[in-house]
């Protein structure tokens, strides 16, 4: 029942549509609409809750408390800071270049969206189910970088062009080792359908067998989404608030709910290429596909999160370092293992 | 057409809009109650406290949500003047406070932001935060113990919730 | 070779991590420091002239307010002054509550300093986990002063009052147990990877340069200069003790930072050895000094070794009750003065953990 | 090399015969100010310049106001603290200025720790120090009038 819960409530609008003498065109064109709508509720959901699951854990880990006196355990306190931020004045600095200004954090949001649409959250619980999905995927993850850098331009304020700069240093360098680790999973799977890669983990993780692959991939992506240890781009100490020093009120909102949401899809992304996406492992398929696709995300995220109340911030020197000398030589060497390893494997003709 | 209260008398349209901004209004102000971000912005020793001591484990203002410190002053709800000020920072204490968003509330922390304190004979101090920018709690001590300032953010809190409270 | 511009950027006044109001006018070649000047006095308070219109007991409090965290070391040095101005003797058990809440508020400024550099550099926790100790700290220092930050502790001619019943356990278990936290700030910032890519031959300083520009405590000490005044001139009764002068090799932000901490540990042998010296000690805890302060003409300069280095105050008396000028030698002030040449060539990730590792207060600098 | 402040002090009493001494201080004029200086770092070791102040001593009040600009007006005094690092030695130097034309050598080619102090000096005592790299105000703001810590400035407090 629950394991369907998701599939079945389309599959009931699908019908209503059918029997309400709708088009099987526009009745698809409204599925997926109404699709996409539930991954923007749930994403701009997910970051509301993640911020204060944030600020828990930070309590935690920080021998403190957290926010527990908006609602039970303070579980309304985002909601606040939402509401509160709404309401909020967007102060438009005067030599700043409106559009750009305001137009990146209104599309911050959009890549996030894009990307979800592509991700199965369970089994047959997928929005786009394309074949080319981890292209896709990556193409869009990096579109992300000339947002922040418009609103860092746009803000024409030293600090934010100096972390908007950073922003696309990082990016653009960490981007690659990320696609390149990817690039054992696509070999063994053959494919980039998210779908098939996720079934070709029936038997085995590819965590099991491609870790420094998943390694990769998690530093990579850690670094993709601006999180600490690789926060340079905000680093608070260093560049006050990067691209974001000039955003207040909703503008501000939005770059901060955006950075959930790339946490959500690094940890998504992970989930689906290296921990069997919603594969249940064990056997243990009493819990339902989609509640297990999201503990290992939750798994992730928290990992991200115990990174960065754990870690100082490396500097950008050797933050470009660490991507172009070890990280990028190192993801080759593992599509050279792979491939070696694959070849063996076929001439054993297991 | 013509705008009538629920009386059935009639009323300038205008005001029915202000009526119902004013009930929105009062939703919002409990969301700003509730989340009073800080400018992380600090002048002399009751920075220590005002901005540290309550943060730290001990006291954790985190509990009512007020931990989060901005570094910028566009994202910051109050300005926490912590600290003497001096004819050298006071232009630009006034011109933080200018650049930080609407709605804005303003905490005058210790002695020094109150009136200047101790050095309130001294040629270079500005005698209180209110010579440059409006404040709204004042919490006194050289410096305030945490609980104090805590309670300073709950004082603003209760004036957020209820604007009434300043007309007493 | 592509031409490039340089450019002027403010750290600061507000700046999250110039640890107060205190500016940094930087040139920049991208983000590498051609030249870094320091604005400071934003936070200029006059004290020194203010103390030319108070008495001399009046005073104690301003000196309170320079260096705000560690406040007992700052009343201490002005004390020392005029005792040393009007020859006051300072009764055994006075100087023995004084090395202990001296060596405390140091173990708490250096606790600070602690978690703040790990602030600098990115790490929030390490940061609030040295609060929690140093909320301890400030229980036994307000317990025994009333006061959490600014004690107004020392008099002339001894200290304001003894130390309550139990104390000394209280301080004693603390003191039991601060290794293990020391341990942990090890554990958790020292010997992170990343803590000492940040760090490690980082804003290097030759001990040449160091004596050259009067740098002193950590930050000297940090270039392997071993020159603490408690050791190299023993004032008060710091000969009585056995502790080492932690110093550093390469002169780097690690060395400084550890220095640090290693000196937290050096501290706590030093209290507990008073701990375990003071009760065998029973007398008055001050001297006899008369109400009315009317020191002789004359002048006086006397030193110690605050947390940030030689605390020094220079004291003219012109027989009145009211000092005719007093000054500060503050640590903080001159340890800054060296910061452009520091800083030049590095980056500004660099330059906050270089500001860092000197370990300023904004209140002491600007006075 | 065991030396004695005693027997500094008297070596440097035959360099230069002006100074005056006392047990640990020495009094110099402002001309032999900086060969003393350049003596004592390099012959005698003072290698930290840990202190750089200095008082005012205005001349009684009874000149003032009547009309005799040409009567003494008081001297300022700068005070040096100097510190032999490695033989743990301590001295103190002072200099005194004419109140009128306070100007003083700058010892910053000496220690590079005067640069900041001597600029502090400048910024509150008005006292120049000719050859001084950067001599402008560091605490004040540079549009302050006057030099606070002179015994004749006037303010008007914030008390009301």
């Amino acid at each position: 029942m629950l394991e369907n819960l998701f599939t079945n409530i389309a599959g009931l609008l699908r019908n209503l549509l059918d029997s309400a003498g709708v088009p099987p065109l526009w009745n698809d064109v409204t599925l997926l609409v109404v699709k996409l709508v539930a991954i923007l509720v749930f994403i701009l959901i997910n970051a509301l809750w993640l911020v204060l699951m944030e600020r828990k854990v930070a309590g935690y880990m920080q021998a403190r408390i957290g926010p527990n006196r908006v609602g039970p355990w303070g579980l309304l306190q985002t909601t606040c800071d939402i509401g509160k931020l709404i309401s909020k004045e967007i102060p438009i600095p005067k030599s700043a270049d409106k559009i750009l200004f305001l137009l990146a954090p209104a599309l911050v949001f959009v890549p996030p969206l894009m990307i979800f649409a592509a991700i199965p959250f369970g089994k047959d619980m997928v929005a786009l189910d394309l074949n080319i999905g981890l292209f896709y995927v990556f193409a869009l993850a990096s579109l992300t970088t000339i947002i922040f850098w418009m609103g860092g331009w746009g803000s024409n304020n030293k600090y934010s062009l100096l972390g908007s700069m950073r922003v696309v240093a990082q990016m653009v360098s960490y981007e690659l080792p990320m696609i390149l680790s990817v690039l054992g999973v696509i070999m063994l799977v053959g494919s980039m359908n998210l779908t098939e890669i996720i079934a070709a983990q029936q038997n085995m993780w590819f965590i099991v067998t491609q870790p420094i692959a998943f390694l990769i991939f998690f530093i990579a992506a850690v670094a993709e989404c601006n999180r600490t240890p690789f926060d340079l781009v905000e680093g608070e100490s260093e560049i006050i608030n990067g691209p974001y020093t000039e955003y207040g009120g909703m503008g501000f909102a939005m770059f901060f709910l955006a950075e959930y949401a790339s946490i959500m899809i690094i940890s998504a992304m992970a989930t689906t290429i290296f921990l069997g996406g919603w594969l249940a492992p064990f056997g243990l398929t009493f819990i339902p596909s989609w509640l297990w696709f999201f503990l290992k995300m939750y798994v992730l995220i928290f990992v991200v999160m115990w990174f960065r109340w754990t870690f100082p911030r490396i500097r950008v020197d050797q933050l470009m370092g660490f991507g172009w000398k070890i990280l990028v030589p190192l993801s080759l060497a593992n599509v050279f293992v792979t491939g070696i390893g694959m070849y063996i494997y076929r001439a054993i003709g297991w | 057409m013509e705008v009538t209260n629920d009386k059935g008398m009639p009323m300038p349209s205008e005001l029915k809009r202000l009526v119902h901004f004013a009930s929105l209004e009062k939703v919002l102000n409990m969301a700003r109650a509730h989340s009073i971000w800080p400018l992380g912005f600090g002048l002399a020793c009751c920075a220590i406290e005002a901005l540290m001591g309550t943060n730290g484990p001990r006291y954790d203002l985190s509990r009512f949500g007020y931990e989060v410190m901005r570094p910028t002053p566009r994202q910051a709800d109050v300005m926490v003047v912590a600290g003497t000020i001096t004819t050298k920072s006071a232009p630009f204490v006034l011109r933080l406070w200018e650049q930080m968003a609407e709605p804005k509330w303003c905490i005058a922390v210790g002695s020094c932001a109150i009136s200047g304190g101790p050095f309130v004979d001294s040629y270079f101090v500005v005698p209180g935060a209110r010579q440059i920018i409006p404040v709204d709690v004042y919490v006194p001590g050289c410096p305030p113990r945490p609980d104090a300032i805590i309670d300073g953010f709950l004082k603003l809190r209760a004036k957020i919730l209820d604007p009434k409270v300043v007309e007493l | 070779m592509l031409r490039t511009e340089t450019y002027t950027m403010n750290f600061g006044p507000q700046h999250p991590a110039t640890h107060g109001v205190f500016q940094v006018v930087l040139t920049l070649d991208g983000e590498k420091i051609v030249k870094a000047e320091p604005v400071c006095g934003y936070l200029h308070r006059g004290i020194e002239k203010l103390a030319e219109s108070r008495t001399y007991q009046q005073v104690i409090p301003y000196t309170d307010r320079m260096d705000y965290l560690a406040s007992m070391l700052q009343n201490w040095g002005y004390v020392m002054a005029v005792e040393k101005l009007m020859g006051l003797e300072v009764p055994e058990r006075a100087e023995y509550l004084r090395v202990i809440s001296g060596e405390l508020s140091r173990l708490a400024s250096h606790v600070l300093a602690t978690g703040v550099y790990a602030l600098d550099v990115g790490g929030f926790t390490g940061f609030l986990l040295c609060f929690r100790e140093r909320e301890r700290m400030m229980d036994l220092l307000e317990e025994l002063t009333g006061s959490r930050m600014t004690f107004s502790y020392a008099r002339f001619g001894g200290v304001a009052d003894d130390a309550p019943e139990g104390w000394l356990e209280k301080l004693d278990k603390l003191m039991d147990d601060m290794p293990g936290y020391i341990d942990e700030y090890d554990g958790l910032i020292t010997g992170n990877e990343i803590f000492q890519a940040r760090t490690k031959q980082v804003g290097g300083l030759s001990p040449e340069t160091a004596i050259d520009y009067s740098l002193s405590g950590p930050v000297l000490r940090g270039s392997g200069i071993n020159y603490d005044l408690r050791k190299a001139k023993p004032y008060s009764i710091y000969d009585r003790f056995d502790f080492e002068v932690p110093v550093g090799k390469n002169g780097d932000c690690f060395d400084r930072y550890f220095c640090r901490v290693r000196e937290m540990r050096q501290s706590v042998r030093i209290i507990k050895q008073a701990i375990e010296q003071i009760k065998e000690i029973d007398g008055p805890i001050k001297g006899k000094v008369p109400k009315a302060l009317k020191p002789p003409k004359g002048d006086a300069y006397a030193e110690i070794e605050s947390s940030k280095g030689i605390l020094g105050f220079y004291v003219v008396s012109d027989g009145t009750n009211k000092p005719h000028r007093v000054h500060v030698r503050r640590p903080s002030f001159i340890n800054l003065g060296y910061l452009d040449e520091m800083s030049r060539g590095w980056l500004i990730a660099d330059l906050v953990a270089i500001l860092g590792s000197i370990d300023i207060v904004l209140g002491e600098v600007d006075c | 090399m065991e030396k004695k402040i005693s027997e500094i002090i008297s070596e440097l009493k035959e360099k230069f015969p002006q100074i005056k001494t006392s047990e640990e201080t020495i009094s110099v004029s402002t001309e032999d100010l900086l060969g003393l200086m350049q003596e004592l770092k390099n012959s005698f070791g003072f290698n930290y310049l840990t202190n750089l102040t200095a008082a005012d001593y205005p001349a009684d009040a009874k000149g003032k106001g009547d009309g005799n600009e040409d009567e003494d007006d008081g001297e300022m005094e700068i005070v040096y603290n100097l510190t032999s690092v490695y033989e743990k030695l301590y001295l103190t130097v002072k200099a005194r200025v004419s109140r009128k034309n306070p100007e003083i050598p700058s010892v910053f080619p000496v220690w590079g720790g005067a640069n900041w102090q001597e600029r502090e000096v400048y910024d509150l005592f008005g006292i120049v120090f000719t050859d001084h790299p950067n001599l402008k105000r560091i605490l004040l703001t540079d549009n302050f009038e006057g030099y606070p810590l002179r015994k004749d400035y006037q303010w008007v407090g914030g008390r009301k």
